[in-house]
């Protein structure tokens, strides 16, 4: 909670600047729509924390949620009673798709940059390959109830997004949390403790692509079936969670912050978009923000003393 | 040409070094001798320019200097070999003999001369085994070590200082370190020699210095001097510092070796009871920590037997009860970035243990000060640091705790707890073995003292035996 | 041990991928035959150069990139960017080619720069850093941009599309290119530098080497190559087109033809020879799904696949020799 | 990629050349091109494009209401006031040997053309040989993938061009050797012996503003979603509805781009419903995204206002079970069919037209039925033209039903 203050901190603003030039926004339904336009990212960062925080990346989610939302739409065809079991099956492959990213890193030796950039271009190659280019058939209503649909005034992507993010919190508290925080901090004292690095690294590859699934679900459930729903989701995930303050390398920053890391991108993004910067120099400023927002360390709370860490370091 | 006047420096209040005085001259081979912890490293490392001192002058050919960095030590013809190279792998003989400062003409590398050049120090230095083409990575060690004194020669060094330059070399290649040290001496190149090997002490220095507890004990021409001198004056300190009293009695065999051995061991016979510390001494490279990682299974025996049985893994290791405190905390032992809980319950978790409400009382029984559990283990003290690594063993209530070198960097009082930990859990049924390279402590501490070298069991001395007898054991080629 | 011939220079991988690429020619020989085509025909050859010549010149700059332990994720925007930059100055002008030309590398060059300094001043993650570049040049692409802009002059097109035999004009500026890239990593100081940055940068800086300034100036090396990549497909394209570099892929693609080339992801270890054999590795898979009308999607899979298994090759190679 | 149909007639594409060189020579990187419209607050239409040719949008809506010469019930073979060309130099004996170079198949759009135009080359016995290179939407690939075709032994080289002023160097340099036929997207030359497009952009994107013009009450709120900045063929599209807007009494509210994504146009709508309240009408610059933009309004529990889509199944479909007021501009896939009709007809020494101008028909309320098909998959275009052919419906991804 504490390493995830300032990035709230930052988030607060950003969502009191959007409701000030929108006081909607504060209004129940207002913040609810604006939480369920981020929940698909927020879930994703979510997944893509538990990878990054174990010293790897992880690219193929993107193309993984393509993969996952043209899968359903084919496979469903329409067909209401289709939408359960395609569900099972799609949160199936994605941890199928993290179990061979953790195996061919772990096992095989091959940096995680490569090997799910291989995942990515295998992915959105296969898919097609399959579906004959373009996606085919139609997703169930029920399917696209979690993307559209709610619990009375509440969406069900919020809900879900509260689940994961528990989920999320807890198993980052849970013993394969803090041992895969250990082993993306220090591999060897994690091996040496008796922590199986491999399986909780793989482990964190099929978080990752579980919540690429759920992704998938929510995402073709809001927006239908597209080709390019998962365009350029891995480097707005790896954005979300290093805004969040969590180290590429491994081993430090919470699972809280990469999440509110993911809601400050969006509310970026609706910010820009509340003030009228132009579309396209959209990009400009969150290129600025993201440089300025990692370099400012945006983790590291200035009032809270702490040693400097060469002093400690070098004693021991 | 090195002349060095009350030299004193601190880490965060702790004294390591006061009032040292050291003068090197031209053409002699200087050896420094002294325990771990007497302060030989740090010494090195101001010389060098790594730290600067607190107080005190060194002179370079009567001039005042300071180095405030590597760099410019290296300018003033001062050349240090560390323990650990540093040689770029993938890089050839050459390219990293000159790295840094390589020979340019018209623009360009002038790699001809360069090659040349190293190929030049190479034959000066008879060595002939490898050329200056040959990649790093392909090296033995001692021949990387070849490349770093080619390395220091080619920047004129003057002063070479070498810390434990054999530690890692096989027998026959300390040959060819002698011959190397041989030639240094003849081009007039001074060299400040650091080790343990009173043997290597007393077949190249001129002079030795003790260091004791960070001051100079005294400086001798080695003719002067008797190898039994020489670790009286090393080690004969006060030994009126406190170890908990023994123990009581010794219980059943939690652990027997029986021809035990491996890449780098070799028919080890070992027997860990129950209520008793084992001490484990030896020189560096003798095989200590490799027989703590071998018995714990992270480099697992491939011969012998090992009852109850022989772990292949650490996990294996940690189902027998065995419980490993690794030798560097920083690389093997902790997650610096995390909190002093999680490191302290990373065994339990990793391995599913359940108690995880014990560990405050825990921290409280290694005497954790202040016991916080949300603090960065990264930047607690050395002592501290240690108390989390044992903290996170007890949890799992081993029946066997290897530790290697328990107190490393560790200020006296938390010494003091550690020890008296230890003796602890002996008392409660633990089996310990502890390596040190701090005689005083394995004295005090073991209730049986077993000397290692060149990867097998030079002998089994009883409790509270002489420095010189672990000494003569551990480095037999003194006496023998 | 004694008397490593230069050969040995060449690194391990460049002789696998360099063997892969004999074997991958023999292989499309023998599938394009029996399909009933013939494979290396005078068209196909120039084919694979000039399908591969633009990657090729960004790959030997993210070699350097990588090499330094860095990459260079904006190189894709920066060649839109330094296309259109380009075609506009020339405007169809014999007259502007040479301010053009010194536009474009001028500006590149001030990219790389940025990259650098965000790197090791600011000590933003490689990655990071240059993600960020690379959406501030897209911003800046979308909004001066609506499509293909500007003119390149016929005589620049020679840059293009002219050839001496078999042997098309762009390969040669690769070649080039490749060549100088060779050349500063063998034989000049910075070359070495490089190497021992990304080998070990703690080594590096204990042996007097200003590691952060190295980094920026190879960041600023592969930016020009990218802008050297921007000029000649603006050749190519009569034009500059604001989606020309992303198009094509440069800055993913560009990373894979190095890893596939036998250089570590993670630095010091590698070199241009290997990269060269990556693309042109990637370019004759290419010409063999292009013979064969393979469908892309295919290329994709087949593309993914290959370069994993090629890494893990190289992995493997590495851990059998220290062991 | 967004930028899937393209549209611009050679003489738009002249002029565009002419547009280039009236630029200042600029002297740096910074030298302003024409800026895109601005998306101030509520501020209209922005300024126009560069891209804008009146001429052109006059002769475009002019076609509008001109009768296709040609077969009745065959769109692909007719063409609107044709000038013909002479092809008698080019007449061979059969069996051909055709070569296509392809921008790209990686949308939808272009996956249903190029099933399409397999299907035709699967008509005619003539064609004992079809080779087909795709350029995977990238320009420098297509020039390579033209270079390497000349020297397959074509007949006749079919060319659709990724991009417009880039593949010109590279289909003059075909034209010398076979008869090149080009459409889609056009070039720079006249070399071709013949460009088939339909109307075009302009027409496209007046069709739908007309619409929104008659049945948003003056004063009313309109919406216009564009996928990106910086495509050449979408900008006419555009420019031709603002033209349209800026003389009718409708509010322009915003101009926003949604790279194609059906979630970010949701957001975007979702966003505008939030500021204005309410929304008159919708204009899109393609289909895409259309349904996005529906389900919006839906979600929001508000009526869903005029809007304007293409002709997707997804969003015909959306249309006829929300009862929509919609019309559907298209940019028919048929048009895929008329490059393999015309190698045919050159190589048979025919004459074919110089600009083959396709009819553009538009989707209204009264044809909706005609070309729904509740069969096929949602992103089907429903103006392939190929119902007739053999495989229909199943290599298209549809059911038989």
């Amino acid at each position: 909670m504490k390493r995830a203050l300032p990035i709230l901190a930052v988030l607060v603003v950003l969502l009191a600047a959007i409701a000030f030039v929108n006081p909607f926004f504060l209004e129940p339904a207002g913040f609810l729509a604006f939480a369920k336009r981020a929940a698909p990212l927020v879930i994703l960062a979510a997944g893509q924390y538990f990878v990054i925080v174990s010293g790897e990346f992880d690219l193929s989610v993107g193309s993984l949620v393509t993969a996952e939302v043209v899968i359903a739409a084919r496979l469903i065809d329409g067909e209401e009673p289709a939408t359960w079991p395609v569900i099972a099956l799609l949160i199936v492959i994605g941890l199928l798709v993290g179990l061979v990213n953790g195996v061919v890193t772990t096992k095989l030796r091959v940096p995680s940059f490569i090997v799910t950039l291989g995942m990515l271009l295998v992915l959105s190659g296969a898919v097609f390959l399959w579906s004959g280019g373009a996606p085919r058939g139609a997703l169930s209503e029920g399917f696209r109830a979690f993307g559209r649909g709610g619990l009375g005034p509440v969406p069900w992507s919020v809900l879900i997004l509260l689940a994961v993010g528990a989920a999320a919190i807890w198993l980052m508290r849970a013993d394969f949390g803090k041992t895969l925080m250990v082993a993306g901090d220090n591999e060897r004292a994690a091996a040496l403790s008796g922590v199986r690095v491999h399986r909780v690294k793989i482990f964190a590859f099929m978080l990752s692509g579980l919540a690429a699934a759920v992704t998938a679900i929510l995402l073709g459930g809001f927006a239908g079936v597209s080709a390019q729903v998962g365009q350029g989701l891995e480097f707005s995930a790896i954005t979300a969670v290093v805004l969040g303050g969590v180290v590429l390398g491994g081993g430090r920053g919470s699972v809280l912050a990469a999440m509110a890391g993911a809601f400050t991108l969006e509310a970026l993004f609706t910010l820009l978009n509340l003030y009228g910067i132009s579309g396209a120099l959209e990009f400009t400023v969150q290129g600025v923000i993201i440089i300025v927002a990692v370099a400012a360390g945006a983790v590291r709370l200035p009032w809270k003393f702490t040693p400097r860490k060469g002093d400690a370091h070098a004693a021991s | 040409m090195l002349s060095m006047r009350g030299i004193g420096k601190s880490f965060l209040g702790v004294r390591v070094l006061s009032g040292i005085d050291l003068d090197v001259t031209a053409g002699e081979v200087h050896a420094v001798v002294g325990e771990n912890g007497a302060g030989k490293s740090t010494l090195m490392k101001i010389i060098c320019g790594v730290h600067a001192p607190d107080e005190g002058t060194i002179e370079i050919d009567g001039r005042p200097t300071s180095f405030g960095h590597p760099l410019d030590a290296q300018r003033s013809g001062i050349a240090i070999i560390y323990q650990e190279f540093n040689l770029l792998p993938e890089r050839t003989v050459a390219e990293n003999v000159f790295l840094g400062r390589e020979p340019v003409r018209r623009g360009l590398v002038d790699r001809t001369a360069m090659e040349q050049a190293t190929e030049r120090l190479l034959d000066e230095l008879g060595e002939g085994s490898f050329g200056p083409r040959e990649a790093v990575k392909r090296l033995s060690v001692a021949q990387q070590q070849v490349v770093e004194i080619v390395k220091a020669l080619s920047v004129n060094a003057r002063l070479v200082v070498m810390d434990e330059p054999s530690a890692a070399l096989a027998e026959h290649e300390v040959e060819l370190l002698y011959r190397l040290i041989g030639r240094l001496r003849e081009r007039g190149v001074a060299v400040l020699y650091i080790s343990h090997r009173l043997r290597e002490v007393f077949d190249l220095a001129d002079r030795v210095t003790v260091l004791k507890d960070g001051s100079r004990v005294t400086t001798h021409p080695i003719g002067e001097v008797t190898s039994d001198e020489l670790i009286r004056l090393m080690v004969g300190r006060d030994l009126g510092t406190y170890f908990p009293p023994r123990s009581s009695g010794v219980g059943e065999t939690r652990l027997s070796l029986r021809g035990a051995g491996n890449h780098k061991l070799r028919g080890i016979d070992l027997e860990l009871r129950s209520g008793e510390i084992v001490g484990v001494a030896g020189l560096q490279g003798s095989g200590r920590s490799e027989l703590a990682k071998a018995i714990f299974g992270a480099e697992p025996f491939t011969e012998g037997e090992m009852t109850p049985s022989r772990p292949r893994s650490v996990r294996e290791g940690v189902a027998l009860g065995i419980g490993l405190v690794t030798e560097d905390r920083k690389a093997e032992g902790l997650a610096l970035h995390q909190s002093v809980r999680d490191n302290a319950l990373l065994v339990a978790r990793a391995v599913g243990g359940k108690d995880r409400d014990g560990v405050h009382d825990l921290l409280e029984r290694v005497r954790l000060s202040p016991p916080r559990q949300d603090q960065e283990v990264g930047y607690l003290s050395g002592g501290n640091q240690q108390k989390v690594v044992l903290a996170r063993w007890m949890t799992m209530a081993p029946r066997v705790l290897l530790f290697d070198e328990p107190t490393r960097g560790v200020d006296v009082g938390a010494k003091a707890a550690i020890h008296d930990l230890m003796r602890e859990l002996a008392n409660d049924g633990m089996a310990i073995m502890m390596i040190s390279s701090e005689l005083p402590e394995l004295i005090g501490m073991s209730d049986r003292i077993v000397v290692l070298r060149d990867g097998r069991i030079a002998g089994t001395l009883p409790a509270g035996p002489s420095e010189e007898a672990i000494m003569r054991l551990a480095a037999a080629e003194v006496v023998s | 041990m004694n008397g490593i011939p230069v050969a040995a220079r060449l690194r391990e991988p460049t002789q696998v991928v360099f063997l892969a690429l004999l074997g991958l020619i023999a292989l499309g020989w023998v599938l394009v035959a029996l399909d009933g085509g013939q494979f290396l025909t005078m068209e196909s050859v120039v084919g694979i150069q000039q399908r591969s010549a633009a990657l090729g010149i960004v790959a030997v700059g993210q070699t350097l990139a990588i090499l330094a332990g860095s990459l260079d994720l904006s190189v894709a925007y920066l060649i839109s960017l330094t296309s259109l930059v380009a075609a506009e100055i020339m405007a169809g002008q014999d007259g502007n080619i040479v301010p053009a030309v010194a536009a474009v590398l001028a500006l590149s060059a001030l990219v790389g720069l940025v990259n650098g300094l965000v790197i090791t001043r600011l000590r933003v993650h490689a990655f990071i850093a240059t993600l960020g570049v690379a959406l501030i040049i897209r911003g800046i692409l979308d909004h001066l941009y609506d499509g293909p802009a500007g003119k390149v002059p016929e005589s620049f097109q020679v840059l293009g599309y002219s050839r001496i035999g078999p042997v098309p004009v762009s390969a040669l500026l690769w070649a080039g290119v490749a060549v100088v890239a060779w050349f500063l990593l063998s034989r000049t100081r910075l070359g070495y530098r490089i190497y021992a940055v990304g080998g070990n940068e703690e080594v590096a800086r204990l042996s007097g080497i200003r590691t952060g300034r190295i980094v920026v100036l190879t960041h600023v090396l592969c930016s020009v190559c990218a802008g050297v990549a921007g000029l000649l497909l603006a050749s190519r394209l009569g034009a500059g087109a604001p989606t020309v570099g992303t198009d094509g892929g440069y800055d993913l693609e560009s990373i894979a033809a190095v890893v596939l080339g036998g250089t570590a992801l993670a630095g010091g270890k590698g070199g241009v020879a290997g990269t060269v054999g990556g693309v042109l590795l990637l370019a004759v898979l290419d010409t063999i799904f292009n013979q064969l009308e393979v469908n892309s999607f295919v290329k994709d899979v087949v593309r993914g696949v290959v370069i994993v298994i090629a890494v893990a090759v190289y992995a493997r190679r590495t851990k059998g020799r220290s062991a | 990629m967004p930028r899937r149909k393209a549209t611009v007639a050679v003489f738009a594409a002249l002029a565009l050349a002419g547009c280039t060189t009236d630029k200042p020579p600029a002297a740096q990187s910074s030298a302003p091109a024409a800026s895109t419209d601005q998306t101030g607050q509520g501020s209209g239409t922005g300024t126009q494009s560069k891209f804008f040719v009146q001429a052109d949008f006059d002769a475009q809506l002019a076609m509008r209401s001109q009768t296709p010469q040609g077969p009745d019930g065959k769109p692909w073979e007719q063409a609107i006031t044709p000038q013909m060309t002479d092809t008698k130099t080019f007449k061979k004996d059969g069996p051909y040997h055709l070569c296509f170079s392809n921008a790209a198949v990686n949308n939808p759009w272009r996956q249903v053309g190029w099933k399409t135009m397999q299907a035709e080359v699967g008509l005619h016995k003539e064609i004992t040989e079809f080779t087909a290179l795709d350029a995977e939407g990238k320009d420098d690939k297509q020039i390579s993938d033209i270079a390497e075709l000349q020297a397959k032994g074509c007949d006749a080289l079919i060319v659709s061009p990724n991009t417009t002023a880039t593949l010109t160097p590279a289909v003059k340099g075909a034209c010398g050797k076979v008869p090149v036929i080009v459409f889609d997207r056009g070039v720079e030359t006249d070399c071709p012996v013949t460009f088939i497009k339909p109307i075009g952009g302009y027409l496209y994107g007046a069709d739908a503003a007309d619409f929104l013009v008659e049945k948003v009450p003056d004063g009313g709120k309109v919406l216009a979603l564009r996928i990106s900045p910086g495509v050449d063929v979408l900008e006419t599209r555009w420019s031709a509805a603002k033209t349209v807007f800026d003389k009718s009494r409708l509010q322009v509210v915003g101009v926003e781009f949604t790279d194609g994504d059906a979630a970010k146009t949701k957001s975007i709508v979702n966003d505008y419903i939030q500021r204005y309240g309410k929304i008159d009408g919708v204009w899109m610059d393609s289909g895409g995204t259309a349904v996005a933009a529906v389900e919006a309004f839906e979600d929001a529990g508000l009526p869903v206002p005029p809007v304007t889509g293409e002709d997707q199944q997804d969003f015909l479909q959306k249309w006829k079970d929300a009862k929509l007021t919609a019309i559907a501009p298209t940019y028919p896939t048929y048009q895929w069919r008329t490059p393999i009709i015309a190698a045919l007809k050159i190589l048979k020494g025919e004459e074919v037209p110089k600009v083959w101008n396709l009819p553009q028909p538009k989707i209204t309320e009264e044809t909706l039925p005609t070309y729904l098909q509740p069969n096929m998959p949602p992103l089907h275009y429903a103006l392939c033209g190929c119902e007739d052919l053999p495989g229909f419906p199943e290599n298209w991804g549809g059911k038989k039903s």
